[in-house]
């Protein structure tokens, strides 16, 4: 049971308050109408699934019900970030690094 | 290959069994194969054992970061069935129980395959009906199953609890008398020293390292911890770890990688006659031959590839076995482990060629996969050899994510009303 | 008993038998009361407190109260406000009026859960029984207000005292909530 | 006299209280403070069970949690736990405990013929036998081997005992309580650090508890540790924990405990919990697993009366037992001698202390010397005698040559012997450190910490009292430290005495016996030699993870904590290459085997997932309902009257509901309030139909997709004001819908100024369907034309119902004139009371869901998650009337639009009816063309509901079936076991296709 933290509460709470809901920053197409089949099974369904540093979408749905990412790694599942939906994705690399990945 | 039997075991035995042989070689891979499979699990032994004894390439490696057998192969709760609801799935999972039933006498090991019966209770009235719906689609594919009432269910489980004043009731059953369990580890060795005799090189603590692609941008081969290795056609067969080899030839992959844990009670004698499965209450359980009840949990929620996941999921998964088998509650957890599992949008696997020329995926087997294991193996053979998938593999494509012709066994679990 | 923060507007129902009463740690039915659910953005905040009657607390997981007032803080734009069952109208009217065309969402939810009284020395125990949650004083101090999970329900959980905590459910769960929170606290009595 | 190798004096058992306990029904005596272990051993028991696959007798080996021999059954209330270890069963009055894994008798075991039998048996063996015939392994081969595995017998009643589970948080968790935990415990504590110290033996002090050679502070070590305890009892910040095994270290330092809170105690009060799992979040931890003893691996090493030195020494020293009365003593290290010194100082004989080593140290030798102990240096057992109790040894000399000669033979009744020290890395190991290998220490310790923990003492490698004592404050001080920042000045307390002793051995010991006739046990309890681990490399196994797997060294219950070092460095010697090549198998949780009880907790009966109830619940049960589970919801399924069956119920609630009226319950059905100024925009993105033009007071039924272009869910939404919409969704999609709304709002329109609240619980809500439907409502609803003009089908209003405010929609899930009234909650009870009663007025009826079901069938309308599956369109259900033509855009529209979305050949919804309208089609059986389809024939589509329909007086029945729509007229085929049932394809709706009874 991770342990994960709220942006927006201010407060580590056990993962069981939290709904883990994949990938970040994977935006809806703004006018699906102009996107081709292959950009949209990229948006549905292609995901890094990387092995190491990666970002994620959680939404604290028994808390204060808010969704925000968090940088996490993937091997060790330890969290290198959190931050609020609709901030601009972080370095990930410069993480790693940060890290000693 | 010496011939295992009870006469060459009793042979051996008065040489005090200093005369057994290996079961495979542990050899230096060489500059070129027709073939490199990466991954030797389960699924891509028993590709390379086809390839070379249904289709004549004996020049095949296969190339496995850690030991063979030692991923998902080696983790899971070795239940065998084949009572999906679609018809190409019914087919793929039928297509392997018949290699089951006579896998030990194929490979000349004892997978231990034994049709103990899994049965797969309904708790609602949903469930009922998907379970039925699921009972005709396999009569029509050719696929054992049936209805058990609540009593029939318990007569062929007599642990089971059938009360009605628990929680979620047991509504019934479906059951498939060939399922039942194997011998993982025996499916990943047998496997091995099968297609070991034929001539495939197994070379294990090797890790891939990259695919190499040509000017035309087909698979020249891989780069490995011990080298550039030649090859014209790659199946890469990695379970959790497909979306990282994927990536180094340029494929994105619709998967996601799991942690899926499953356990094991300390060793009872014979208590628990068939495999239990309850899909609405997150229950897996059977007794393994050595008297231990193997029961399977779910996955966590987040992508991990850390092997290990929460109590809370091991918390969910047995106090749903306690609530159908309540006198296992004073029984007592031995051993816990995580898998990681490569799960797609429908549930479904993908076992097809590729938009690389030469590359083959076979992956997306979710937390169900083991039970497939020789008829993956044998069609993928099929897919690599001929360039073209075998018709019981045919629909499982990576492009049926694009067009929308999914294969939806989730489906079949759709939100109740 | 629900003291200091709370102790105007959540009260025991004095209709109702003790679910829990021990040397250590009682639980009690508390009376109806208003709930309504305010979703806005910062620009309406002002003139919503002022029309409710406190101010809506921007301090994550903190409550501010007034005689017979209390605003919760659920999320960044999301506040539960707590008034006498009978001020229903009156509160509902005013906040509306009050904000006019500032863009806003208010429902009232007065019904939608229920909630009991944890008191005693023993309460923070009791709660900690389902609630992975450091409720000790430092971590989780008097006013403290959240949502969160009690076994496999989603509970609010509001201090109002050193040793009393309102817990607060669905209506449909609180027939488990309770019911495990006696059935947990029946070992206090235990010899 | 009883009790025969019970010490006169010494000590921790209270030798005033005497106890009576049963071993295979023979009654025998022991003390408060035994365990089941040393009071059979006080008892002269050593044979306590047999092996796992030759059924060896075997005897006590250890005094801790890593004992593989000594499993037992222990019965409370008539039923028996079985595999419970006997060294760590407390005794308590009237204790009955049996031996496992023997028939008829521990003492004549049949099994035991597997031994003689054994050079058939090697690893491995039945991978390469029992295939023929091939239908013998399931019904001969495998349930022989089955019933002759396993050890104890499973519980046979349902096990009554409750389950406790707290979450606690801490600053510092110290698992273990031997010096250094006790030490770290202390000094954490001290800086006013939250601390839980938690051990798994009843009594705090590890191995202090059993040491009489050395002092701290110049006190004995028991009264320093019960100093030590009493000290840290006074402090609030500390939480110690007895009886408490740290079974699991998971990621973010989260840590669990298991607490036997009962199971000592011979009359435990049933309110208790058996056990208690503590679910702790914390911040540093400590480990202080300490380190268990190594078995030697010489011919034989099985007998009963072979035990580890120290524990001999636990039992001596801690129990008052002396574990045999002429003691061999085998070592290759400096603290078995202890062990043979304070024998002799309680007056057993030691018949020598042979110690593998060519030159043991020379004080050693002297105080051996000093007290008449015969010592043969560079001396090992070669094998032993005896079979239920050992009573010799052969004796080895080492020579340089590296071979063995002859040492002759030697009587005695117990040998205790030592291969040095594993550090418990276990918990360690599962925090996902990873270990690194020692060479000076012959042993795998701790590496680099990966989690917020730091191991202290024996468990990393580290022995002697002084250094151990020391190295546990100073863990404590900084694991306080990183916790709180704080810290304190502390005083160490010093120890002399308890040197750490050098020496060890690891792997199969040299002899001069026929290796291939001979057993030298790595891995007791599943009965793996050395020579088992030969064969599995021999065999091409060369990683210690097949090595494990094939010969099941270090898979017993122990979990290889005895075996796993020695079997590494045969296997490494095998196979020529050093240790750390060969790795070590990963530890993995739970420390100890844990009780399936603890991790369900209070999870059972209807605590198993909470019971959701809608307010008509009592009047329900009053009134005979029968509920089925939605989800967490209990729904009335049908309500049957005097001894009528379910489908005699649903036919008189269907008729009813079409003559007269019914009243259902709708309370479960999810609602969502959307308030604001975006609200109708916000709808009109989510789902399939346009929202903007819908004017308050109007409702529209609502079909909602996800971006696949899939059908998820449906819903009739009513707008109550240009800003408030009150929206509805399935039961069972309630919480999916609303998740998939804010998911959207917030991370993909978070402009939009719109919020969205579950209103699912704020309503009770009653259908009041039938043609007096409006009759039946009429008398409480104020303030409201219910006249078909003024209030037409698909209007909503905000009333009053008997005084209550109320949300009144007219809406049809049956096709008659109907009625849904929300209520407040609080108000719903009241509600359905009058509406119940008032309907009785007019020969109305109840109904539930089936008929609910049946009257929706009749009118086509579908139900999500039956008649769909997750892979319908709006199109493939014959909506397409539900998609706004003119909507650049809405969840799914994109999806709607792949190739294979739009080609031909879809399962499209549709009815059918059989040809004989008496046949039922059953729910979910396959459609084909052809009248007798060959095995393995694609089917066309599947039934998705099939009902009798009382309005038709015959079976009507909805499918998905590929190109349904074209098809109607067409007749088609359901293959049954019985033969097939020709069935005509028709539209989905059975009754009132004009919609007459709708608008009335």
């Amino acid at each position: 049971m991770l342990l994960v933290y709220c942006p927006y509460c201010d407060v580590e709470r056990a993962e069981t308050e939290f709904a883990c809901r994949g990938e970040a920053h994977i935006a809806r197409p703004a006018d699906p109408t102009q996107v081709s089949d292959e950009d949209w099974v990229n948006y549905l369904y292609m995901r890094t699934n990387t092995k190491g540093v990666y970002a994620e979408r959680w939404r604290h749905i028994h808390g204060c019900g808010r969704f925000f990412n968090a940088v996490r790694d993937t091997v060790s599942d330890r969290f290198l970030k959190f931050y609020k939906a609709g901030e601009t994705m972080p370095d990930l690399e410069a993480i790693a690094k940060e890290a000693g990945k | 290959m010496k011939r295992y039997s009870f006469l060459e075991l009793a042979k051996n035995a008065f040489s005090a069994h200093q005369n057994w042989g290996r079961q495979w070689r542990a050899p230096e891979p060489k500059a070129e194969y027709d073939v490199v499979i990466v991954g030797a699990g389960g699924h891509g032994l028993a590709t390379a054992y086809y390839l070379a004894k249904e289709h004549g390439v004996h020049s095949v490696a296969v190339i496995e970061k850690g030991w063979l057998g030692g991923g998902n192969t080696g983790r899971n709760t070795t239940i065998v069935r084949s009572n999906y609801l679609w018809e190409e799935s019914a087919g793929l999972y039928n297509h392997a129980i018949g290699l089951w039933q006579g896998l030990s006498q194929e490979l000349n090991y004892n997978v231990m395959y034994s049709a103990r019966g899994v049965m797969m209770l309904a708790h609602t009235v949903h469930d009922v009906q998907v379970a039925q719906r699921h009972i005709h689609a396999n009569r029509l594919a050719g696929v054992q199953n049936e209805w058990l009432t609540p009593e029939q269910a318990k007569e062929y489980c007599p642990p089971l609890n059938i009360e009605k004043n628990i929680r979620y009731p047991v509504m019934g059953a479906a059951l498939q008398r060939v399922g039942g369990t194997a011998r993982h580890d025996a499916v990943a060795w047998g496997y091995a020293r099968g297609a070991d005799a034929l001539g495939v090189d197994i070379i294990q603590n090797c890790a891939v390292t990259g695919i190499r692609r040509g000017q035309n941008g087909a698979v020249e081969g891989v780069e490995t911890a011990k080298g550039f290795i030649k090859a014209k056609k790659v199946g890469v067969v990695a379970a959790g770890h497909t979306s990282t080899i994927m990536d180094m030839a340029g494929v994105r992959m619709p998967l996601e990688s799991f942690p899926l844990q499953a356990l094991v009670s300390e060793p009872v004698k014979p208590a628990f006659p068939c495999v239990v499965m309850s899909n609405t209450i997150h229950a897996y359980i059977s007794q393994s031959d050595k008297g231990e009840l193997v029961i399977g949990a779910g996955t966590d929620q987040f992508i991990s590839y850390s092997q290990a996941g929460g109590i809370h999921i091991s918390n969910h998964t047995i106090d749903a076995i306690c609530e159908l088998f309540p006198h296992f509650r004073r029984m007592r957890m031995l051993r816990n482990w995580g898998g990681i599992v490569d799960v797609t949008p429908d549930r479904s696997p993908i076992l097809s060629k590729t938009p690389v020329q030469g590359l083959y995926v076979n992956c997306g087997w979710g937390t169900g996969g083991f039970k497939a294991t020789p008829g993956s193996g044998h069609v993928f053979a099929h897919t690599i050899a001929k360039d073209e998938p075998h018709k019981i593999n045919a629909p499982f494509t990576i492009d049926r994510f694009r067009t929308g012709r999914l294969i939806d066994e989730a489906a079949a679990a759709a939100v109740a009303h | 008993m629900s003291d200091l923060l709370a102790n105007d507007l959540i009260t025991p129902d004095a209709g109702e038998a003790p679910l829990l009463a021990q040397a250590d740690v009682s639980i009690l039915k508390a009376v109806p009361v208003t709930r309504l659910s305010y979703r806005g953005r910062e620009g309406s905040l002002k003139a919503a407190g002022k029309a409710f009657g406190v101010a809506l607390p921007v301090q994550p997981l903190s409550n501010s109260t007034a005689p017979k007032r209390a605003a919760l803080w659920m999320g960044p734009d999301e506040w539960t406000l707590l008034a006498p069952e009978e001020e229903l109208n009156a509160v509902f009217e005013a906040i509306e009026k009050g904000l006019g065309d500032t863009p806003h969402a208010l429902v009232d939810v007065s019904h939608r859960s229920l909630a009991v009284i944890v008191s005693g020395a023993k309460a923070e125990w009791l709660l900690n029984t389902g609630i992975f949650i450091d409720l000790s004083l430092e971590a989780f101090p008097v006013g403290t207000v959240t949502r969160t999970i009690f076994h496999k329900a989603p509970v609010m959980l509001w201090r109002t005292g050193p040793d009393t905590f309102v817990v607060e459910s669905w209506v449909s769960f609180m027939d488990y909530v309770s019911g495990l929170l006696v059935q947990v606290g029946q070992e206090l009595a235990a010899a | 006299m009883s009790q025969p190798f019970r010490t006169e004096k010494g000590g921790r058992i209270d030798r005033a209280e005497q106890l009576t306990f049963t071993f295979d029904g023979e009654e025998m005596q022991g003390h408060k403070g035994d365990t089941l272990a040393s009071a059979l051993l006080a008892n002269g028991v050593h044979l306590v069970g047999r092996s796992f696959k030759y059924h060896r007798p075997r005897g006590i080996i250890s005094a801790g949690s890593e004992e593989p021999n000594a499993l037992v059954g222990v019965y409370r209330n008539g039923d028996q736990t079985p595999n419970l270890r006997a060294t760590q069963v407390e005794l308590y009055q009237g204790l009955e405990a049996i031996s496992q894994n023997r028939f008829p008798s521990l003492g004549f075991d049949i099994g035991a013929v597997n031994d003689l039998m054994s050079p058939l048996f090697p690893a491995g063996f039945y991978y390469k036998t029992f295939m023929w015939p091939k239908s013998f392994w399931d019904r001969v081969y495998e349930p022989i081997i089955r019933a002759a595995a396993g050890l104890g017998k499973p519980p046979k009643n349902p096990d009554h005992d409750v389950y406790g589970n707290i979450y606690v948080h801490c600053d510092v968790l110290v698992a273990g309580s031997g010096p250094s935990g006790l030490a770290a415990a202390l000094a954490a504590a001290e800086t006013g650090a939250k601390v839980i110290l938690c051990d798994e033996q009843a009594e705090f002090g590890g191995s202090l508890l059993s040491e009489t050679s050395a002092s701290i502070d110049g006190k004995d070590p028991c009264d320093w540790v019960a100093e030590t305890i009493a000290k840290l009892m006074t402090m609030d910040n500390v939480t110690l924990l007895p009886r408490t095994t740290a079974f699991g270290y998971f990621a973010h330092n989260f840590v669990a405990l298991a607490e036997r809170v009962t199971e000592h105690l011979s009359n435990p009060d049933p309110k208790l919990p058996r056990e208690r799992l503590w679910q702790v979040r914390a911040k540093e931890v400590v480990i202080a697993a300490g380190a268990i003893e190594r078995p030697m691996v010489f011919p034989e090493n099985d007998r009963p009366g072979i035990l580890m030195a120290e524990s001999g020494r636990t039992y001596l020293n801690r129990y008052g037992v002396k574990v045999g009365h002429k003691v061999l003593v085998t070592t290759a290290c400096d603290t078995a001698w202890q062990a043979a010194f304070d024998l002799k100082d309680h007056g057993v004989e030691v018949v020598a202390i042979a110690d593998m080593r060519e030159t043991p140290p020379a004080n050693l030798i002297s105080i051996a010397e000093a007290r008449g102990i015969r010592v043969e240096a560079g001396c090992v057992v070669t094998g032993t005698l005896g079979r239920k109790r050992v009573k010799g040894a052969l004796l080895g000399k080492l020579m340089t040559s590296g071979k063995v000669a002859s040492g002759g033979q030697v009587a005695c009744d117990a040998i205790l012997m030592s291969g040095g020290w594993t550090p418990t890395v276990s918990l360690y190991s599962q925090s996902r450190g990873k270990v690194v290998w020692d060479a000076d220490k012959g042993a795998y310790v701790p590496g680099k910490s990966v989690q917020n923990e730091r191991s202290t003492g024996a468990s990393k490698g580290l022995y002697g009292l002084q250094a151990t004592l020391e190295d546990g404050y100073a863990a404590g001080e900084e694991a306080a430290k990183a916790a709180t920042g704080k810290s304190a000045k502390i005083t160490y307390s010093v120890a002399t005495g308890g040197e750490a002793g050098a020496g060890g051995t690891l792997g199969a010991l040299p002899h001069d016996r026929n290796a291939a006739r001979v057993k030298a046990f790595v891995d007791y309890q599943n009965d793996v030699t050395a020579k088992d681990v030969k064969l599995a490399v021999r065999e091409g196994m060369q990683s210690i993870e097949h090595i494990k797997r094939y010969t099941t060294t270090g898979m017993a219950t122990d979990q290889g904590r005895l075996s796993n070092m020695n079997a590494l460095q045969i296997a490494s010697g095998a196979l020529e290459r050093p240790v750390t090549d060969v790795g070590l198998t990963t530890f993995r949780l739970p420390f100890t085997p844990t009780t399936f009880g603890l991790f369900a907790g209070v999870s059972r009966g209807d605590f198993f997932d909470p019971v959701r109830n809608t307010p008509s619940h009592d009047w329900v049960v009053a009134n005979g309902g029968v509920y089925e589970d939605v989800g967490q919801w209990k729904r009335t399924w049908y309500f049957p009257k005097d001894g009528e069956d379910m489908h005699a119920a649903v036919a008189r609630e269907c008729k009813t509901a079409r003559e007269s009226v019914g009243l259902f319950d709708a309370s479960t059905l999810g609602k969502i309030e959307v308030v604001g100024p975006d609200a109708a925009e916000f709808l009109e993105r989510m789902y399939t139909n346009p929202w903007k033009k819908l004017a308050p007071g109007r409702c529209r039924y609502g079909l909602l997709l996800n971006d696949a272009g899939f059908i998820v869910d449906d819903g009739v939404i009513g707008r109550l004001a240009e800003d408030r919409f009150h929206v509805t969704t399935t039961t069972g999609g309630a919480p999916s819908v609303f998740a998939t709304m804010e998911d959207y709002l917030q991370t993909e329109w978070p402009d939009l100024d719109v919020w969205i609240t579950s209103t699912t619980e704020q309503f009770a809500v009653a259908a009041v369907q039938g043609p007096k439907a409006r009759e039946v409502i009429a008398p409480f609803i104020e303030g409201v034309d219910l006249s078909a003009e003024a209030f037409p089908h698909m209007s909503v209003v905000e009333a009053t119902f008997c005084g209550v405010p109320c949300r009144l929609f007219r809406i049809s899930f049956t096709g008659e004139l109907g009625f849904e009234i929300n209520v407040p909650r609080r108000h719903g009870k009241m509600m359905w009371e009058t509406l119940a009663k008032e309907i009785e007025k007019h020969n109305g009826t109840v109904y539930g869901t089936e008929t609910m079901h049946v009257l929706r069938a009749e009118k086509g309308y579908i139900i999500v998650g039956q008649d769909t599956d997750g892979t319908v369109t709006p199109q493939d259900a014959g909506m397409s009337w539900a998609i706004g033509k003119k909507k650049l855009d809405f969840v799914g529209k994109r999806g709607l639009e792949r190739p294979d979305l739009v080609a031909e050949n879809r399962k499209q919804f549709v009815g059918l009816l059989t040809k004989d309208p008496k046949v039922k089609l059953e729910e979910g059986a396959q459609i084909t063309v052809a009248e007798n389809p060959a095995t393995g024939t694609p089917a066309e589509g599947h039934v998705t509901s099939s009902y009798y329909s009382p309005a038709l007086d015959r079976n009507i029945a909805l499918a998905i079936v590929k190109n349904g729509h074209a098809l109607e007229g067409k007749t088609l085929y359901v293959p049954m076991p019985n033969g097939s049932i020709p069935v005509e394809v028709t539209g989905p709706v059975f009754y009132d296709k004009e919609g007459a009874r709708l608008n009335v």
